[in-house]
């Protein structure tokens, strides 16, 4: 786990997520224990499990929205609960449910995701044309179906300026295709100097990117 | 380059700015449902006549009570809205994730609810107490009350659809946790009213409705936030 | 000192085992007052010059009027302490506090209206203070509400700590509402500032019937804490080394003397 | 994170502006008259209202108490110390009704100034004590006004 900063874009700092002795109890049930780990720039962490092994539990809490039952996440060796907003500002999560309002626009959901974090580096335009969307700019989000409404989630990643993802089954009910886009996608994240959690069932398959993995079962 | 600067980091105030404008387009985009708590407010009203008997001179002394109280039923009927269907597809939890305080986009979402269920009350209620007999010179009164009143429901409201939006059942118990915080709005208000309409003065009470106004204002996105938190935790 | 006093007993198991101790002297404390004071007030202290023997009321309902506001105070700081710092402990004083404050309100209610009627001519009147009360017991009825309604307890205790804190507003209205609105209710008696404008001889019983009052809180919140705490607990270590062999044992026995199977087969 | 702290700053000025606004509104609704009851001076002057129910409160004059019939019509006066106003109550009075007592009543006022009670409540003061100690307070202060009704 060595960086260098010369790979990474001038203004980027190194940036670190840390678990030090996660714990989660879930109805009288041990989730996980004790569980340590760190990922910095560049780095994918892959949660693997089997249902109910208490993964999103775990993104819930690196993301800050779950309580764990003991130990402490940090990012850049502060904990988040101190950083809040701070801590934030950096992040993007893509939950079970993908946030996106079914009675606004693509345009308008892309737009009130800007509002809420900074803009990032791709225009609206470049990025539904990355996630395949292109032209449907102004279709509401309950026409969309089920894989193009995952699709406009991860769109939102891409307008806004966060380095951490932390992803839920970023794959699910996406095609061949749209997989095989969101690994590139996650690639340039990485390669930019990004960090990216994510929980899958399909295996992951990205060139060039320092996967590690995370067996909760 | 010093603009593009500005561009790229937004402020609060414009998230503040767009969920409004997005909770206020998402309810025009459902404009049926906008009706129901103002259908509801008049129904209500209309049912006392029915009940108690036509006689004048008791709608009239009742008028301030039960045009207020029926605002407070209407208020808490649709205080469900402000969060749940943000709930139900995670957009909430985008709002907590967000770079912004999250007391601040809880205020953008209150008043874009006051805006959409507060503010046609005020419209409606001269008419309705026209139908209760209500003297005219209580009419001004009256709208200045629902004017310094409702949004106050709207935010101490927040708090508990906070406290009750991950519940399955949230509804009754909403109820329990919200209406004993709006009896003073109730009292202070309705007793305006009632002044007004004796043609005494109600300076006292009407600051009363703004100092807690104002109290709401500052305080009530603060507890709020922190239950949308552990509500979702 | 007192520092790490508070330190060791915010952690549950050594507060369980404290507790425990405490426990029987403070009940013989709080039941001595009690006597005491029950003597005072019906026996020793003279009639009054203008309620008569009606007034002896006034040591049950002054006293639990007192601890309905005392008891939401300390809900809402141990809320307010536990949703600050994360302190279990304080959490679980919060709601274990809450049905007992709901109990004294209701009580404070009744006593009040059955005082009311020989003196004010009323069972009820809508003042400032009886209302206010009134309030209060809905507020802690919205409390108990919301912790009984959400299932993970450790979020339920959160939302019960912000729901009490968000309801003081409605504690200087009450204590200040007699002063206020200045209607039926009596003014302060014995929290004046210059002297109680009680006799003596009825003050001391009064006193201490509310010394009784505040231990038998104490007492209730104290058992009401370490059977919580024990819930919460259940699967951490110390608690199942402390009831689980003897709670085995028990249950074995109990299913032994209720099932006609042979008492041989069932031991582990 | 220097501006999320300043932002936090501003929203905590943010705050206590409203709080401060809250305490000045009280304030000043504590200066007009924030009372849910009359005076009799209050009636006397017309500040009362002509046309709905009020609450009444002062104490029972001196001497003023008549019942003129065999029903329970009862004529009494409330004064503040200052003006007095003749109420009259068809009813049972409570226990603690006496002269020289606070009392609240809800009712209307006659067009000939007579406050028509529906309803007489007897207020008890904060003084506790027995009656010998009453009695000899009431002595002491023989000359000025009663020990009790500090007004």
């Amino acid at each position: 786990m060595t960086f260098s900063s010369a790979d990474c874009e001038p203004d980027k700092p190194e940036y670190y997520l840390e678990a030090c002795d996660l714990t989660c109890v879930r109805d009288d049930q041990v989730l996980f224990d004790g569980l340590n780990f760190r990922i910095g720039s560049k780095q994918v962490l892959l949660i693997e499990g089997k249902n109910g092994s208490g993964k999103t539990s775990l993104l819930r809490i690196l993301c800050g929205l779950g309580l764990q039952d003991g130990g402490e996440v940090k990012w850049c060796g502060e904990s988040i609960e101190r950083l809040g907003a701070g801590y934030h500002q950096h992040l993007a999560y893509v939950g079970h449910h993908d946030g996106i309002k079914r009675d606004l626009t693509v345009l308008e959901n892309l737009h009130m995701a800007q509002a809420l974090d900074q803009p990032g580096r791709l225009t609206i335009d470049q990025a539904l044309e990355k996630v395949n969307l292109w032209g449907y700019e102004d279709v509401q989000a309950h026409a969309l179906s089920a894989g193009q409404r995952r699709r406009l989630a991860l769109a939102r990643l891409l307008v806004t300026d966060n380095c951490l993802w932390i992803l839920d089954e970023p794959f699910t009910a996406m095609d061949k295709e749209g997989i095989a886009d969101f690994e590139r996608l996650i690639a340039t994240h990485t390669a930019h100097g990004g960090l990216v959690v994510l929980t899958s069932h399909h295996s992951l398959n990205c060139d060039g990117a320092d996967v590690q993995r995370i067996d909760l079962s | 380059m010093k603009q593009v600067v500005c561009m790229k980091r937004r402020s609060t105030l414009n998230a503040f700015y767009f969920l409004l404008k997005r909770d206020l387009i998402l309810n025009f985009r459902r404009r049926a449902e906008i009706a129901n708590p103002l259908l509801f407010f008049v129904i209500v009203i209309t049912l006392f006549p029915l009940g108690v008997g036509a006689k004048p001179q008791l709608l009239q002394s009742m008028a301030p009570g039960v045009i207020w109280v029926a605002a407070l039923l209407a208020a808490m009927l649709s205080l469900d809205r402000i969060f749940r269907s943000d709930f139900e597809d995670g957009s909430l939890e985008q709002l907590l994730l967000s770079a912004h305080p999250v007391s601040v986009l809880v205020l953008a979402k209150v008043a874009a609810h006051w805006l959409v269920t507060g503010l046609p009350l005020l419209v409606v209620a001269p008419l309705l107490a026209v139908l209760l007999g209500l003297p005219v010179d209580a009419m001004g009164v009256l709208v200045v009350t629902l004017l310094l009143g409702t949004p106050v429901l709207s935010l101490v409201g927040a708090i508990g659809v906070a406290l009750t939006v991950g519940l399955r059942r949230g509804g009754i118990i909403l109820s329990l946790l919200v209406l004993p915080l709006y009896i003073p709005v109730l009292i202070f208000a309705s007793n305006a009213v009632d002044m007004a309409a004796g043609g005494l003065p109600v300076t006292a009470q009407l600051s009363m409705l703004a100092a807690f106004l104002a109290l709401a204002l500052a305080l009530a996105p603060w507890p709020a936030a922190a239950a949308l938190r552990i509500s979702l935790s | 000192m007192f520092m790490r006093f508070f330190h060791r007993m915010a952690s549950p198991p050594y507060f369980y085992v404290i507790s425990g101790r405490w426990l029987p002297w403070l009940a013989v404390i709080c039941l001595a007052l009690i006597l005491a004071g029950l003597y005072g007030g019906l026996v020793e202290a003279p009639a009054d010059y203008q309620q008569g023997d009606s007034f002896r009321i006034i040591y049950i309902h002054v006293p639990s009027a007192w601890m309905s506001l005392f008891i939401y105070v300390v809900m809402a700081v141990a809320g307010g302490i536990g949703l600050i710092w994360h302190i279990k402990l304080a959490e679980m004083v919060a709601v274990s506090s809450a049905p007992i404050g709901a109990s004294f309100t209701f009580l404070a209610l009744v006593t009040g209206s059955l005082w009311g009627k020989p003196m004010w001519g009323t069972w009820w009147v809508w003042d400032g203070r009886l209302t206010s009360e009134l309030i209060l017991l809905f507020l802690y009825l919205g409390v108990i509400a919301l912790y009984g309604a959400i299932d993970d307890k450790r979020r339920a205790g959160r939302a019960a700590a912000i729901l009490a804190l968000v309801g003081v507003v409605n504690i200087p209205i009450i204590h200040y509402s007699v002063e206020w609105w200045n209607t039926l209710h009596q003014g302060p008696t014995v929290t004046k500032f210059d002297k109680p404008s009680i006799h003596i001889s009825m003050l001391i019983p009064l006193l201490l019937m509310a010394g009784g009052f505040k231990l038998f809180y104490l007492i209730a919140v104290l058992m009401r804490l370490r059977s919580e705490i024990l819930e919460r607990e259940r699967n951490s270590k110390w608690v199942t080394a402390l009831v689980g062999s003897e709670d085995r044992r028990q249950k074995t026995e109990d299913r032994v003397q209720e099932s006609d199977v042979d008492p041989r087969r069932v031991g582990p | 994170m220097r501006p999320i702290r300043r932002q936090r700053l501003y929203l905590i000025i943010v705050m206590l502006l409203g709080i401060g606004t809250a305490v000045a509104f009280t304030l000043k609704a504590f200066n007009d008259n924030l009372m849910f009851f009359f005076s009799p001076s209050d009636v006397v002057m017309g500040k009362a209202p002509a046309r709905q129910a009020f609450r009444l409160g002062g104490m029972v004059v001196d001497g003023s108490v008549e019942r003129p019939g065999d029903d329970l019509l009862v004529r009494f006066k409330l004064t503040d110390y200052g003006k007095d106003v003749a109420v009259e109550y068809t009813g049972i009075l409570p226990d603690l009704f006496r002269e020289g007592q606070g009392v609240v009543t809800k009712g209307r006022l006659r067009p000939d100034g007579v406050f028509v009670a529906e309803e007489v409540l007897a207020k008890h003061d904060e003084n506790y004590m027995p009656p010998e100690v009453a009695g000899s307070l009431k002595k002491e202060t023989v000359a000025g006004r009663p020990a009790s009704e500090e007004k």
